[in-house]
């Protein structure tokens, strides 16, 4: 989909790192969260709050700020550092309430003609009583419909764990990127293990076999760019983000360059590209009609 | 509305040559009912639409079965037959590979994939059609899955037919990795495109409907309907009670407690859904076409002739609720 | 803003009847409510429940169905006509969760080019700890910018009370059509005449000034058509039933007749004219600047 | 934060000529602060934006207070200031004829009407600006109210300038009947246009807001700021409590309240006022105009030099959730 060619991305760390280390090293809880990508990419950052319908979920933030010298919208999940933090951040599993204002947000952006930046760091959305009760599954799939239709440009990276539907409902954008230490996966490696091995205990070995790493992802087409942790992002927070920060601006300023802003014809090829970008992704094998 | 399907054959006759086994039920068979745990002639029961004639519990059926029971007597061209899964993770887990994983599911169930797509009539009225089929590894939305929708919802566009989709899914399809979780994203947005077309996606949720298909293209439709008591949501139940420790309350996730939530638009039994959707069906059509003629008409009119308005029914001077089409329950 | 002088508004009553008489008419609990018009005058109904957020209002219903050959998106608020059902309808008086289908039915009606049939019969929107924790105004005020931007004509009909922001909230219509015995006004004549004379006993005075019935409307521009009714309407509804459908129609073919719902550019003049309408709405005088 | 407007006079002097008062509060009065029963020295209440220093209660402003701290030193221009409200019902009550109503609030206020529309810049950006005076009639919406809010948003499209609203009302003006309440759907259909524009509106929420301003143009505006502890709503507390009965939780309607029932965007307390109105102004700017000539400079730059990217801070490791803009409360 993307030039893939970028050196950055040869970039393979010297001792194998398992399936499983990305895993814990994706979860460590000092690894930088969206607030941290926030406060040294972006200046001005206001944030907005609330769905305008029942509440504000801090799972999911977002707002409005500059970025390379652009005011962008900017959307994540937001994990805690500490279990005070992951309690008032239901551990960045968002509820309705965030889809929605992450969905409204959209919707600001596009009007405003804002390019969207989004950072992925969930396991799941929440799976809860109040959160079923108020329509978890069609928070994320309105969410979907409207990154799918948004007239702007659209940027997410995996920071940390990428987990199921509660991930993409974030995820559909122009170019999708992944931190090296970070995973991207249908189902958490627990959740899997206990689905297909009956036993929650194989999440390593699920781990290993759902292939949820970025190079991995990368090679599949699936995602467009994995960013390198020469050291993981824990120990070195600033050239983690300021290596995705890279990244994000030059992916955002070649969109920019092929979709102007300013230009209703482009943004509909835009839309039609991301269009495209979704539509192929997927393997099958055909049989000619007998 | 018993019975409203015996003037076509109570299933349509699968072709067993495709796939290699006839899917309908034995006629000779006792069933227990999960709804009341009466026993059931099976002859019975498939005279009803497999609704228990005791509790209405609705039973699970098959995608054939569904189309057979929805769609005019042969007039359901199947699509993309011939699209077969593969295993892009090269995966294998305790029960060995996908490859062989499909091999048993596809002997036992008889289908390919989970999925059945294609184009029919419903009371005469055009539509493209996918069903999904439970009984093949949960329904769950795989490459294939994902395939086939978006080239019927393209293939709707093309022909600029309504698109419905029957929906039933475990979630995703785990040995397909992220691949199944993109499908979310590739239907929505294919879905988007027949909504640009000013053409209607009417979904139907029946049991049980879970995960990524919930959390997609299902519910976002023109329409959402369900079956009575199905049971859908995102998360399952087991899910939910294991990570909260929270009891969950009676008729949790059944249709009707998303009715009461406000998540679907109408709940609708098994016998009514043939009439239903050939209801919607006309409304879209007529807006569609109708407007355009007349516009042209009313032009004539407003230039000179009287307007002469009828009205379809003026009998009982009052109207109860009951007798309200689609207020349900 | 439209033709008056149709030979069915000179009808006045034959006897004086008060603005208080009127209220009690507009209340009488066996008027016909929105379900009966829809009975008369709509076939194949389909109703359509839900927000899609939080739950399904039974005091503001709507579906499609046909009307005059055409198939439209009707709204209206339901009242009951005894108690057992007024408990399930909340007396017609709508939550968020009912402005919210209502802003919902009309997107669908825009998306698949059907006008919109609205039928106002509410004291006003449910003033509960309840409806105010879900955003009742943020409800109301989103089904106004939805309507006053809206691509399908839509007519709308007070049938009974129109009370308030409640009762505006699905009236912002090219074409606002009240019955002889309706009443509309900014306040409930109870809730007018305590805030106005300290005293909720001064109704029947406070219904007189506030210049709440049909003829009064009319007059000032504010309503396009009253709906004569030779008898109350709950002594004979289906004369009622019949001369509103006779209306709505004859409106309804106007509106389509002027703007065609096929014609992108005429549906751009169609919300221009509806921002005129109310845009003239207003009582004010201007000094020359000194 | 504190003395953030020293730089500029306390209150911008308000035209003493123009209404025949001069607004500003005495120095050298004591009032008793309704949030913590001190009692504070006028001048010191004033100097602090008429926000306690002990409890930070925000005192309610008039609307040329408001005018005089938020924009820059006489770049305050008022518009329709010759609108003036007439009595189109022939309202009388208990009190008398409308028109003598309305002299008498004249009289007192000093203000022909609840509203005070104009244009400003606020740190050197322009905007059009609707402010309520809530001691005219409890800034209640009526024809002049609306008439003045729909020209300055015409006018801000004329001049491609975002609006301001700063809020606070009873509700609807019921002296003038449907009038009244009709201004609900006028200002929310000029809104539309400037939306279309692509201009935005951003909307302050004061102590109170309620009624038809609520339920209107102030609550879908682009970015909902309100002041801390504001009480906003739809019904009054003690309609709902006399029609229910029922006992409301403590913060009811407050702005924190609002908060986090997700229905504004932020609370902004009064000495933050007017940054966060300039940075929010950049940033709708910069989108506006930075887009166009951005991709004009990019589109060079893609073709060859290197990409130079510079992030503002790079100070500490670890950013503490306190120190983002706008993460209030
Ligand atoms: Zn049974
Ligand atoms: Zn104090």
């Amino acid at each position: 989909m993307t030039d893939v060619a970028d050196p950055i991305q040869q970039t393979a760390p010297e001792a194998p790192v398992s399936a499983w280390d990305r895993v814990k090293l994706a979860r460590n809880p000092k690894r930088p969260h969206t607030l941290d990508y926030l406060h040294d990419l972006v200046a001005d950052f206001v944030e907005l709050h609330g769905d305008r319908t029942f509440g504000d979920d801090q799972a999911l933030i977002g707002g409005i700020g500059k970025f390379d010298g652009r005011s962008v919208m900017i959307l994540g999940h937001q994990k805690g550092s500490d279990t005070r933090e992951n309690l008032k951040r239901n551990f960045g599993m968002a509820r309705p309430e965030g889809y929605r204002k992450a969905e409204r947000l959209m919707r600001h952006a596009e009007k405003f003609r804002m390019p969207v930046i989004t950072f992925i760091d969930t396991s799941g959305a929440d799976p809860t009583l109040g959160s079923e009760e108020r329509g978890q599954a069609i928070a994320i799939a309105e969410s979907l419909v409207t990154m799918a239709g948004l007239r702007v440009p659209i940027v997410a990276t995996v920071i940390g764990e990428g987990g199921s539907g509660g991930a993409l409902a974030i995820g559909v954008a122009d170019r999708v990127l992944m931190l090296e230490n970070s995973v991207y996966s249908v189902a958490s490696p627990e959740g899997s293990a206990s689905i297909l091995w009956k036993d929650a205990a194989k999440a390593p070995e699920a781990a290993e076999r759902m292939r949820i790493t970025a190079h991995e992802l990368l090679e599949f087409g699936i995602i467009d760019e994995v960013i390198a942790e020469p050291a993981p992002a824990h120990e070195n927070a600033r050239t983690a983000i300021r290596a995705t920060g890279q990244a994000i601006s030059r992916h955002l300023r070649e969109l920019i360059a092929a979709f102007p802003l300013h230009d209703d014809e482009a943004l509909d090829r835009l839309v039609a590209a991301r269009y495209t970008r979704f539509r192929s992704i997927g393997s099958w094998q055909e049989e000619s009609a007998g | 509305m018993r019975g409203f399907f015996h003037r076509q054959s109570k299933f349509q006759p699968v072709d067993p040559d495709e796939n290699g086994n006839d899917q309908s039920i034995p006629d000779d068979l006792w069933v227990k009912c999960p709804g009341c745990n009466e026993l059931l002639y099976s002859k019975e029961l498939n005279d009803n639409l497999r609704v228990c004639p005791k509790c209405e519990h609705h039973f699970r059926l098959r995608a054939r079965e569904r189309i057979a029971m929805l769609t005019d007597v042969g007039s359901f061209q199947e699509w993309s037959s011939r699209i077969l899964p593969q295993n892009p993770l090269g995966f294998a887990d305790g029960s060995g590979t996908y490859e062989g994983r499909l091999e048993r599911t596809q002997r036992k169930s008889g289908e390919l994939e989970a999925v059945i797509a294609g184009e029919a009539t419903v009371e005469g009225k055009p539509l493209a059609l996918v069903v999904c089929d439970f009984d093949f590894l949960g329904a769950s939305m795989g490459s294939v899955f994902g395939e086939k929708l978006v080239r019927a919802t393209e293939a709707a566009i093309e022909r600029g037919i309504p698109l419905m989709t029957i929906n039933a899914s475990g979630g995703a399809r785990m040995h397909e990795g992220l691949f199944s979780l993109m499908q979310m994203a590739k239907t929505v947005a294919a879905l988007n495109r027949l909504g640009a077309a000013g053409l209607p996606h009417l979904s139907v949720l029946t049991d049980p409907c879970y995960g990524g298909v919930t959390a997609s293209y299902a519910t976002v439709a023109d329409v959402v309907m369900a079956e009575p008591k199905a049971m859908v949501g995102f998360a399952g139940p087991r899910v939910i009670e294991q990570t909260t420790k929270q009891k969950l309350p009676e008729g949790f996730q059944t249709a009707e407690f998303l009715l009461e939530h406000g998540m679907v638009d109408l709940i609708v039994s098994r016998d009514q859904l043939r009439v239903m959707t050939a209801s919607l069906l006309t409304h879209y059509e007529n807006a569609r076409v109708v407007a355009a003629e007349a516009s042209a008409a009313v032009n004539a009119e407003a230039h000179g002739e009287d307007i002469v308005v009828s009205f379809h029914s003026m009998a009982p001077e009052r109207a109860p609720d009951s007798a309200q089409t689609g207020e349900a329950l």
